[in-house]
Order: structure tokens, then C-alpha cells, then sequence
């Protein structure tokens, strides 16, 4: 099974890519651009997606500043 | 001769780079909200981190207002040298073709490489070989530094690149630690003007603190090209 | 406590406790507050009085170090230490500890840790020349197959990044450090950062505020709920539950801020625009302003309405406790107040102006119209209770002795292999290859060249530098270790061809309330300060890091090995003969120099062996020392030597070793042995005096009028051969390189 | 409205992260784990949904090597 992970700077935790974007982004002609954040975006084939959660805690992603949210997508890739 | 050699916020070998080409010829900072480019014969991009390399390295500088006059001052024949940071705000650019990407050992590495001069007839390597290396082989011994040091083009791109020889330093047997293709550690435009590369000429241009000095050659093909020397 | 002081709308004692103040604490703030203190108030002098800010139980220690000397430009008391180099130029250097939130987060502990020590040095008007850093860890373990990694590889791994990250991005390069492994530091790890600035001297800036009715600008990154942690005890009184899950500790770094916050701050400077400037570290607002206030005997007003926020709903307490990175408070006068506001502009830093120096003598924080806190300057920065401490000399064993992994019987070859693989041993290349060393093209000797890293200052002089430690032997003599730490950085620099010019330290240590502990540091800087003396190398700067200690448990756990940490910077007078560590030419002589008598008391073989540490280190003549140090220096300084190289852990053979892979060449060495001798001692005894040179024969004897000088062989070949009376110990250079590059499966 | 931008190496470009976690899963104890593959995650407020695609194109992405995926979400944030 197809799964995809969302890894994103925890609220409150500085987030220094998502700070610096949007300050970039009005000089390059986008405005109205606001709460920019910058995480990662794991996706991967599991057999046992019972285990994803804890794939995540112990190496996917780092629970102390970032959280993750877990995506079962359909098929296989 | 007059180098330009710009400064981002994050750049971190932007007087590195200003001291090198001084070396050579003269030399100024200029600032990246700045669209005047102050009469320079060739414009240097340098190393660093311009915006953290946040996003992806080089993606915000090359829409600096000083990268824009940069690109009209290359589409009009201007030489400009793009080095590490600078190389992918180049790419970034579409100056040069390709794209950089994380190193195949996923780390910053700082390693003094070895470069093969894949082509001796270019503004930015006539002088390689040349001063002092009488008979020794076509290589350069400079550092390279960087996280996001893996040159890679699609296929068909590379085909191309290779067929017009824009293809100008190669990392020696062994030292492509970053996992480029085909090796390549420098590229130029078709056109021959733009050129740039992950390691460091301007780390390489005295001995007491570089290693060595054949980054020094570098600088000096361009100011022979901006001279005249050999057109 | 007096009951008056209670009242219903304030905190209260069991704050104050969970907040880390003793009751007698409190009881004296609620004096010097005439009743017992608000919220804000309470935060702000538990953290003022806190260990970290106050040194309570290292300040009468420290005072009793050496400061002065002819060098001596800044001491301690300010953001880092300074030293003249000639040419109008200060050196500013210091080292930080930053364990604890490398022990939480390894990557972001360790990045804002050299984040911190970066702003300490621009802080003073000094331009970042150079990072080094001081690393311990646990045990890593067999180097392959070990399941699970132990997570002294994770923090390892961690703490190389985040001070690759940090350093690299912001354009100042990483020249040294150390890293050991012992199982002491399992619990707690040491993440120690070093830097170096120059400046031109006129134009050093001091942290004194000063000027009434000047405005205070903080500048750099808004502020959120960074490192609020510990205080956090103060709000859930008033926020609801579930709040407490969004306070996250974590502080996370951004170098390209700090770039921009270093850039501006030194063309702020440069352009005239400051009159105090002072970086915002452990405390914050808190700290940094009330040390200015108190540096310069003033008071400050100051608004935290004004302060730029990341997050929405901070209370005033958070605001003044918040450890966000990168940032910087200045002082201004009115009138610059927009051209500060303009450059800031420039580089993209937010700032804002929070506040005013006031003639009152206190600091008064506002959230917007209403007074939110007012303190005595005096009492929150300088009326925290010192104390004494209770040394005891341990009569049982501290520490459990290490696991034995080298057999008894091994041979002298064997002996050397697995010395060369050892973790504290093997070369760091895949650490300091995460480093860009280059960086402002001053680096004249990068790591692995000379037993220093070598920095020129453009006028053709140049700096040596070099920061070090070996707690193992700080345990087995807490006096003698540490006047040994302070010799072996001593000699790094003779290596290199440096003199001394000052010193810098980070003592850490367990907890300083126990006696056998408060033995270990008291002995400890009674070391620090005689070889200081000794050597004319004034400490000029330093930090302490106390507590370092978890419940024992079988495997880990008790004290850190009191580690304290020596950061030395001298200079050479021409960088072009700055001294190199590897044998360099066929042919050169090989010689063994110095007052070295080597034992294996606390040597790195005794702890392959599994051996117990001794009670005690063999006495040190430092004079006899000095003076080998003062003749390689010497040497090298004229050109006389081919390679310098002071022999440290794992002895004359391991330093062999070293000097023919730095080289790349092999070596011929016969050394005598003393009847019935232990071979194992002449080859692996550790001790300080003794260096490794090699040269032309003339080069090399002109060392003897000075100091011990026995002549041992000669460099050529491809392999290290070495003979001791009839024992005979052969390796090519291709088998000890093989054996040194053990640490690369750590970074896989 | 919140916008959210999934960002993938594109199929056949040497993917060195992806293959570092591949490695790492089964030493932990994780098995049956395939092509794993790690990409940035970019989350936004934006005014005008329509300038996304533009701003992909020109910031968020670099069409040479990466493939991204817009998803557009409910409210703001
Ligand atoms: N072990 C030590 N030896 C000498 N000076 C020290 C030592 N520890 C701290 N100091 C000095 O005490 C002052 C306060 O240190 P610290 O709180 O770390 O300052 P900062 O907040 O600027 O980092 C500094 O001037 C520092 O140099
Ligand atoms: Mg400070």
C-alpha cells in the first residue's frame, strides 16, 4: 500500500524556510501570500501500514520539533 | 578589467571572491537590490548560502534586481562565472542548463577535489596550463564545499551538452564524491559566456591558504577574454 | 517566608521552588521587592539567579584565576575575552557550553549552541573568524553491527550536523575541535563551541548602557515561545489545559538570520550608529537588559508591547524569558534611532525600539500602559547569593572502570591497530569534512595539517588556535589533568610555531553540591590557574556548565568526568612557516623531544585494557615542559623543522603513527629499552613534554641546548617500522590508514 | 484559502534520501518497505488560488527535476 506522510514544523516551532519564503515572495511579484510553512513529504510503499505511525516516531520524522499526519493513499505505485 | 561580483543576503564567499578577481584585475561588491552592475567587464556569482538556501539553493537570489540586470548582461555576451552557490543561482536562472541537486553522500562536504580541464578553449580556462605547469596534466587541485553539489541534466539535455563540449571541468577518477553525471563539475553556456562550477576558484588562488593556486587560472582566462587577448 | 508576602494574585513559594530557587532565595527577593513578586518579576529572578546566569557555586572560584597580562585587552566579565595581536587588531574569543539542549535535540542544540557563541563575539564589534568545537559522547559502540545504534551515534551524527549547518551557512569557518567517547557522557553529552573575532581595537563596543533618555532596539528574529520551558511552571496557573502541549522548548536556529543579524550589526557599528550592543543568549530580554542596565549603572524602561512577535497571545513573562535565537538589543541615541531602524531595513532584521535608559536604577518592564515589573537592577544581577562549596576528596572510585576491549595478551602491532580505530583516536576526518574550513581565506593549516589550526592575519603574521581536553585524565587527577589540558593546548600551539596570548575555558562539570564533585572543580581550577600562570596564558574568558550528572544505573548514568574544556589562541609571527605535523621529506631526521616520561595511568591502552582509573597522575615539572614547548616553537618559527607534532593519547607509536599518514610517508625508528622495561609503556605511555619533530640533522639537534632531544630514526618509506630492543613492530602506511578511518561507518 | 504544494523528485532522478531511509527501516525493524521517496511539502494562505501554478513554476518547484501537486484546502488556517 501506497502511503504518504506530511512533515511539518510543529506550531510554534520556528520554521526559519517558511519565514524566509514569505518575506521573499512579494519582491517576486506574489502578494497576499501569508502563514508560508516548509516541511517534508515522505511517500513510500508499506506492507503493514500499522507500522507507519511508529516509522515516523523513530526515524521518519523528529517528533520534538516536527509533527507528521499519515496519508493511506489507494493503490500501490 | 573590472570584476563585479555580487552579494546576497547569505552570501558567504562574496570577499573571497572580490579578493581573487582582485588579483587579476579590479573588482567591486554590488549589492543585490542594486540593478547597476557599475561598468563591470564580468560578473562573478559566489558561494554561500544566499537566502539560507532555503526552498532550494539559488531559487529566491536569481530574482534579485541585480540578477536581473545580470541576465540581460549575459544574453548580450557579458562573461559571468557562477561558483557554487552561484552556479545554482545560475541554473536557477536558466542561464545554464541543468540543475543541482543534494549530494549522493547527503551531506556538506569539504574536500580539497581534483579537476580535469575538459576544454582548454574557453573564456574561462586559456589560462589553465598554462602559467607555470609546463607539461604536468590538465588538472586542477582546488576545494569544493557544498551540500547540493550534484549536477544533473536529463539525458537529453546531457546529450546536448556534451555534443557542443559545453562540458569545461570534470572531477578526476575518484573525486566526484557529490555523484554529478558524467563527472562534470563545471558547465558553459552554449554560447560560451557563462560558466559555472561547484568548487572553488577563489579558494585556490595562494598557497598559504588554498592549497594551492590553480584556481588562480580561472580569473585570469576571464580577464585575458575581457582584454582582448585572444578573440 | 513572612506572610505578608503571600498574596492570592501573585505566585508563591512552590513557584519559586519549581522555578529552581531555594526558599532562602526567594525569601531574599521578596525583600529586595518589599513583598513577594509578581509574575513577571518571579521569572525574571529565577532566571537571573539561576546557576547559568549567577555562577552562584563557581564565582569565588573563578576569581581566584589569572586575568591579566601583557596582551590582555577585554577579560572576562564581558561577551568574550580579547587579546592584542599587533597591527591595531584585538582578537575576541570565547567557548560556550550549550549540553543540555544537545543532549534534547542534538542537531538544533548544537547549531544554536555556536549560533550563541557567534553573537558573543560580534557582540563586542569582532567579525566571526573561526569555530571549534568540543564534543563528548557515550560509548558508540563496536563500530559495525550494533543493533541498536546506541544513541550516542544519533547525537553524534546530530551535533556534527547542526554545527556543519550553522557554521557553514553563515560563512565562518570551523578550523579544530575535539570529540571523545566515554561511557560518563552517556547521559549527558557535551556540546562545547568555540569562536574567534577580530576587530580593530579602537573600535571595541562594550555591553554598558549608557545615556539617559537613549532608546534600547532589539533587532533580529521576532520573538516566540523559544526555550520557555522552564518558566512555563508560572503560566499554567492561568491558561487553560491543553496549552501546555504548544510550548515547545526546542529552540530552533537560522543561520541565514544570524548572517543578516551579523552583517548589520557590525555595519551599525562601523557607521558610529550604537553605543552599547549586547546579544540576547540563555535569559533573553531578561538577561541581556538587565546586565546593561547593571554594566552601567543605569536603569531601563522597556515595553514588551513593542517587542516583534512570532506567535500571537505571548504573556509579558514569556516575552522577557523567551530564548528565541538571533537576536540583538542595542542601545541608541534618539537621534540614530531611524538610521539603525534604516540599516536594519537594508539587511532585511526586523527591529523595534522597546524601551529607554532611565536615571532610576531599576528595571521597569510595561505591557503597553500598565507596569508589569519593577526590580532593583542591583539585586536581580548582582545581590544573588554566592556560595561556598564542600569539597570532600572521594575515598571510594568515582567512576566504574571501562569495558575491556583489547585482550591482555595483544601485541604491540595489535596494540597499535586497535589504538588507531579507537574512537578517541581515529582520525576525524569524517567529522571535520562536514566543516568548511576555508571560508575567509585564512586558513593556513585546516585540521589534520598541524597539531593547531593556523589562521593569518594578513599582515604575515598569524594565529594559532587549539581547544582541548581529556576528562578521562581530569578524573584519574582533577590538579594534574587539568594543568595537563592546559599544557597540551599550549603545545599545539609550539607545534604550529604560536605563543600563548590567552586563554579561554568551559568547566564542565556534575553536580557541584556533592563533595566529591565541588573536589573535582575546586582542584580543577587550582590546576587551571598554575598552568595558566605558568605559561603566561591569562584566562580571558570561559563559561561553566555545572549538573552534569544522572542517577547512577548500572550501565550509566552519575557524573560527566569533569571536563574542563581549555581554548588557547597564540600567535606566530610568520604564517609561512607555520609548523605541520606530517613527515614531509625523505630523508629527515626523527626525533623524540621533550621531558616525556610516559606511564600508562589513565592512557588510552589502559582503558582498551579495561583498567581501572589510577587515584592520581604522575607530577608534571610544568617549567621542564615550558621549556620544550618554548624550543619547538622556536624551531619551528625559524623554519627548522619539517614536522612538529606533541604526543598525546595512545603514545609515541600512536603519535608515529599519525605523523606518517598526515605525511604520507613511512618512518625507520629504533628506540632503546630499559632493562626490563614494559615495551607496552615505551610505546603507549601517555604524558605531557614530550613532542615528535622531524628535520635536517642540524635543524633538529639545535633543539637540544634547550630541552631533551634524542634522535630516533628517519622518515622514508612506505611503512612505519619500529624497533624496541629486540621487539620488532612493523605496519604499512596502507594498514594504519586502513585501522584511522574507523570513525567513517559512523556516518554512513 | 490554505494551499498545499507536494513536491517529488522527479521518477528516475537518483533519489538519495529516499534510499538512506530504505536503508535504515529494516535495522530498526521495519520490513517490507519500498520506494521510498522524500519531497518537500509546502503549505500556504493564499488570496488568489489562481496564481499557484505560476508561483510552482517559478519559486516552489524547479520543473527540471521535481513534480508538483497543488491541493487545495478547505478554509484558511
Ligand atoms: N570558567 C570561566 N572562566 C573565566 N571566565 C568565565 C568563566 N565562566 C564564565 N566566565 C565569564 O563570565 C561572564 C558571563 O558568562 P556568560 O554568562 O556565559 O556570558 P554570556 O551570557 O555573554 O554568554 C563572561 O564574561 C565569561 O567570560
Ligand atoms: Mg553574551
Amino acid at each position: 500500500m501506497r502511503a504518504r506522510v506530511l512533515i511539518r514544523p510543529k506550531a510554534g516551532i520556528l520554521d526559519p524556510q517558511g519565514e524566509a519564503v514569505e518575506r521573499a515572495l512579494p519582491a517576486l511579484g506574489f502578494a497576499g501570500v501569508a502563514n508560508v510553512h516548509i516541511g517534508r513529504l515522505v511517500e513510500l510503499d508499506v506492507e503493514d501500514p500499522s507500522q507507519i505511525k511508529e516509522m515516523c516516531e523513530k526515524l521518519l520524522a523528529n517528533p520534538l520539533v516536527e509533527d507528521y499526519e499519515v496519508q493511506l493513499l489507494d493503490g500501490g505505485s | 578589467m573590472k570584476f563585479g561580483v555580487l552579494q546576497f543576503p547569505g552570501s558567504c564567499d562574496e570577499v573571497d571572491a572580490l579578493q581573487a578577481a582582485r588579483k587579476v584585475g579590479d573588482a567591486e561588491l554590488i549589492w543585490h537590490g542594486d540593478r547597476d552592475l557599475k561598468g563591470a567587464d564580468a560578473i562573478v556569482v559566489p558561494g554561500g548560502f544566499s537566502y539560507g538556501d532555503y526552498l532550494r539553493a539559488g531559487a529566491i537570489a536569481r530574482f534579485a534586481p541585480a540578477m536581473e540586470s545580470v541576465i540581460s548582461f549575459a544574453n548580450g555576451g557579458g562573461l559571468v562565472l557562477g561558483i557554487c552557490n552561484g552556479f545554482q543561482v545560475l541554473c536557477e536562472a536558466r542561464l545554464l542548463p541543468g540543475a543541482l541537486l543534494g549530494n549522493a553522500n547527503r551531506r556538506f562536504t569539504f574536500r580539497q577535489v581534483e579537476l580535469e580541464v575538459a576544454d582548454h578553449n574557453t573564456h574561462f580556462t586559456r589560462a589553465c596550463g598554462a602559467a607555470g605547469r609546463e607539461g604536468a596534466d590538465e588538472r586542477l587541485s582546488i576545494p569544493a564545499k557544498h551540500s547540493w553539489g550534484r549536477y544533473y541534466s536529463s539525458e537529453e539535455t546531457l546529450k546536448g551538452i556534451e555534443e557542443n563540449g559545453q562540458v569545461v571541468l570534470r572531477y578526476a577518477q575518484g573525486q566526484n564524491f557529490n555523484g554529478s553525471v558524467a563527472d562534470i563539475a563545471g558547465v558553459r553556456n552554449e554560447a560560451g559566456n557563462v560558466f559555472g562550477l561547484m568548487p572553488h576558484p577563489e579558494h585556490a588562488v595562494d598557497e598559504l591558504v588554498g592549497g594551492s593556486a590553480d584556481g588562480l587560472q580561472i580569473f585570469e582566462s576571464m580577464r585575458l577574454s575581457v582584454e582582448g587577448a585572444y578573440v | 517566608m513572612s506572610e505578608s508576602a503571600e498574596r492570592p494574585d501573585r505566585p508563591g513559594l512552590q513557584d519559586a521552588l519549581a522555578l529552581g530557587l531555594t526558599a532562602a532565595e526567594y525569601e531574599l527577593v521578596c525583600e529586595h521587592q518589599e513583598g513577594s513578586p509578581n509574575q513577571v518579576e518571579l521569572a525574571m529572578y529565577s532566571l537571573l539567579w539561576s546557576e547559568h546566569c549567577a555562577y552562584k557555586h563557581s564565582k569565588k572560584l573563578l576569581r581566584t584565576l589569572p586575568t591579566e597580562g601583557p596582551h590582555v585587552v577585554m577579560g572576562p566579565g564581558e561577551n568574550a575575552g580579547a587579546v592584542d595581536v599587533g597591527g591595531g587588531l584585538v582578537c575576541a574569543f570565547k567557548v560556550e557550553s550549550h549540553n543540555h539542549p544537545s543532549a534534547v535535540e542534538p542537531f538544533q542544540g548544537a547549531a544554536t549552541g555556536v549560533g550563541g557563541i557567534l553573537r558573543d563575539i560580534f557582540a563586542i564589534g569582532a567579525r566571526p573568524i573561526a569555530v571549534l568545537d568540543s564534543l563528548r559522547f557515550g560509548e558508540v559502540g563496536e563500530m559495525t553491527g550494533t543493533h541498536p545504534p546506541p544513541r550516542s551515534r544519533y547525537l553524534l551524527d546530530g551535533a556534527v550536523r547542526g554545527i556543519g549547518h550553522y557554521g557553514n551557512s553563515i560563512g565562518v569557518p570551523t578550523v579544530g575541535g575535539e570529540v571523545y567517547f566515554e561511557r560518563p557522557y552517556e547521559q549527558n553529552c557535551l556540546v562545547n563551541a568555540m569562536a574567534l573575532g577580530l576587530a580593530e581595537r579602537e573600535k571595541l563596543v562594550r555591553s554598558a548602557a549608557a545615556g539617559v533618555g537613549n532608546a534600547l532596539v532589539l533587532f533580529g528574529a521576532r520573538t516566540g515561545r523559544d526555550g520557555i520551558g522552564g518558566a512555563s511552571v508560572l503560566a499554567s496557573a492561568e491558561l487553560g489545559e491543553g496549552v501546555q502541549d504548544k510550548r515547545p522548548t526546542v529552540q530552533v536556529g537560522d543561520p541565514f538570520e544570524e548572517k543578516k543579524l551579523l552583517e548589520c550589526s557590525l555595519e551599525l557599528l562601523e557607521r558610529g550608529l550604537l553605543v552599547a550592543l549586547q546579544d540576547l543568549g540563555a535569559a533573553g530580554l531578561t538577561s541581556s537588559a538587565a546586565e546593561m542596565a547593571s554594566k552601567g549603572d543605569v536603569g531601563i524602561d522597556l515595553d514588551v508591547a513593542k517587542v516583534p512577535l512570532r506567535e500571537d497571545g505571548m504573556e509579558p513573562f514569556e516575552i522577557m524569558v523567551s530564548e528565541s535565537q538571533e537576536r540583538m538589543l542595542c542601545v541608541v541615541e534618539p537621534a540614530n534611532v531611524a538610521a539603525v531602524e534604516a540599516l536594519c531595513e537594508k539587511w532585511e532584521v526586523n527591529s523595534a525600539a522597546i524601551g529607554t535608559v532611565t536615571d532610576t536604577n531599576r528595571m521597569r518592564v510595561f505591557a503597553g500602559e500598565e507596569l508589569a515589573g519593577d526590580m532593583p537592577v542591583r539585586a536581580l544581577v548582582d545581590e544573588c547569593p554566592l556560595y561556598d562549596l564542600q569539597p570532600v576528596k572521594p575515598t571510594e572510585p568515582v567512576y566504574a572502570p571501562p569495558e575491556a576491549t583489547l585482550a591482555a595478551e595483544a601485541s604491540p602491532r595489535e596494540a597499535l591497530l586497535a589504538l588507531l580505530a579507537s574512537p578517541n583516536i581515529a582520525s576525524r576526518r569524517p567529522l571535520f569534512e562536514q566543516y568548511d574550513a576555508i571560508v575567509q581565506s585564512r586558513t593556513v593549516r585546516r585540521p589534520e595539517q598541524a597539531d593547531a589550526a593556523v589562521l593569518a592575519l594578513g599582515d604575515g603574521s598569524a594565529l594559532a588556535v587549539s581547544v582541548d581536553c581529556n576528562g578521562r585524565r581530569v578524573a584519574a587527577d582533577p590538579y594534574t589533568g587539568t594543568v595537563e589540558a592546559v599544557l597540551e593546548c599550549a603545545a599545539n600551539l609550539a607545534c604550529a610555531g604560536a605563543e600563548p596570548l590567552g586563554t579561554t575555558n568551559n568547566l564542565n562539570f556534575g553536580n557541584p553540591e556533592k563533595g566529591h564533585i565541588a573536589w573535582q572543580l575546586t582542584e580543577s581550577v587550582r590546576g587551571l590557574g598554575d598552568a595558566c600562570r605558568a605559561l603566561g596564558a591569562p584566562i580571558v574568558g570561559g563559561n561553566v556548565s555545572l549538573y552534569n550528572e544522572s542517577p547512577p544505573t548500572r550501565a550509566s548514568g552519575g557524573p560527566i568526568y569533569p571536563t574542563p574544556v581549555i581554548g588557547m589562541v597564540g600567535r606566530l609571527p610568520d604564517a609561512s612557516h607555520a609548523g605541520r605535523l606530517g613527515f614531509s621529506r625523505d630523508g629527515d631526521t626523527v626525533a623524540l623531544i621533550g621531558p616525556f616520561a610516559p606511564s600508562l595511568a589513565a592512557s588510552e591502552l589502559a582503558k582498551l585494557r579495561g583498567h581501572e582509573l589510577p587515584d592520581g597522575l604522575p607530577e608534571i615539572d610544568i617549567g621542564a615542559v615550558h621549556a620544550a614547548q618554548f624550543a619547538i616553537r622556536g624551531a619551528v618559527r625559524v623554519g627548522a623543522l619539517s614536522s612538529a607534532h606533541d604526543i598525546a593519547e595512545g603514545g609515541l607509536a600512536t603519535a608515529l603513527a599519525e605523523c606518517c599518514l598526515a605525511g604520507g610517508m613511512g618512518a625507520d625508528v629504533r628506540l632503546e629499552q630499559a632493562a626490563g622495561g614494559d615495551p607496552f609503556v615505551a610505546l603507549f605511555g601517555e604524558g605531557p613534554g614530550g613532542f615528535l619533530v622531524s628535520g635536517t640533522p642540524n635543524g633538529v639537534s639545535s633543539l637540544g641546548r634547550r630541552t631533551p632531544t634524542r634522535v630516533i630514526g628517519t622518515v622514508g618509506g612506505s611503512s612505519l617500522l619500529l624497533t624496541l630492543g629486540d621487539l620488532t613492530l612493523s605496519a604499512t602506511l596502507t594498514e594504519l590508514a586502513e585501522a584511522h578511518s574507523a570513525l567513517a561507518e559512523l556516518f554512513g
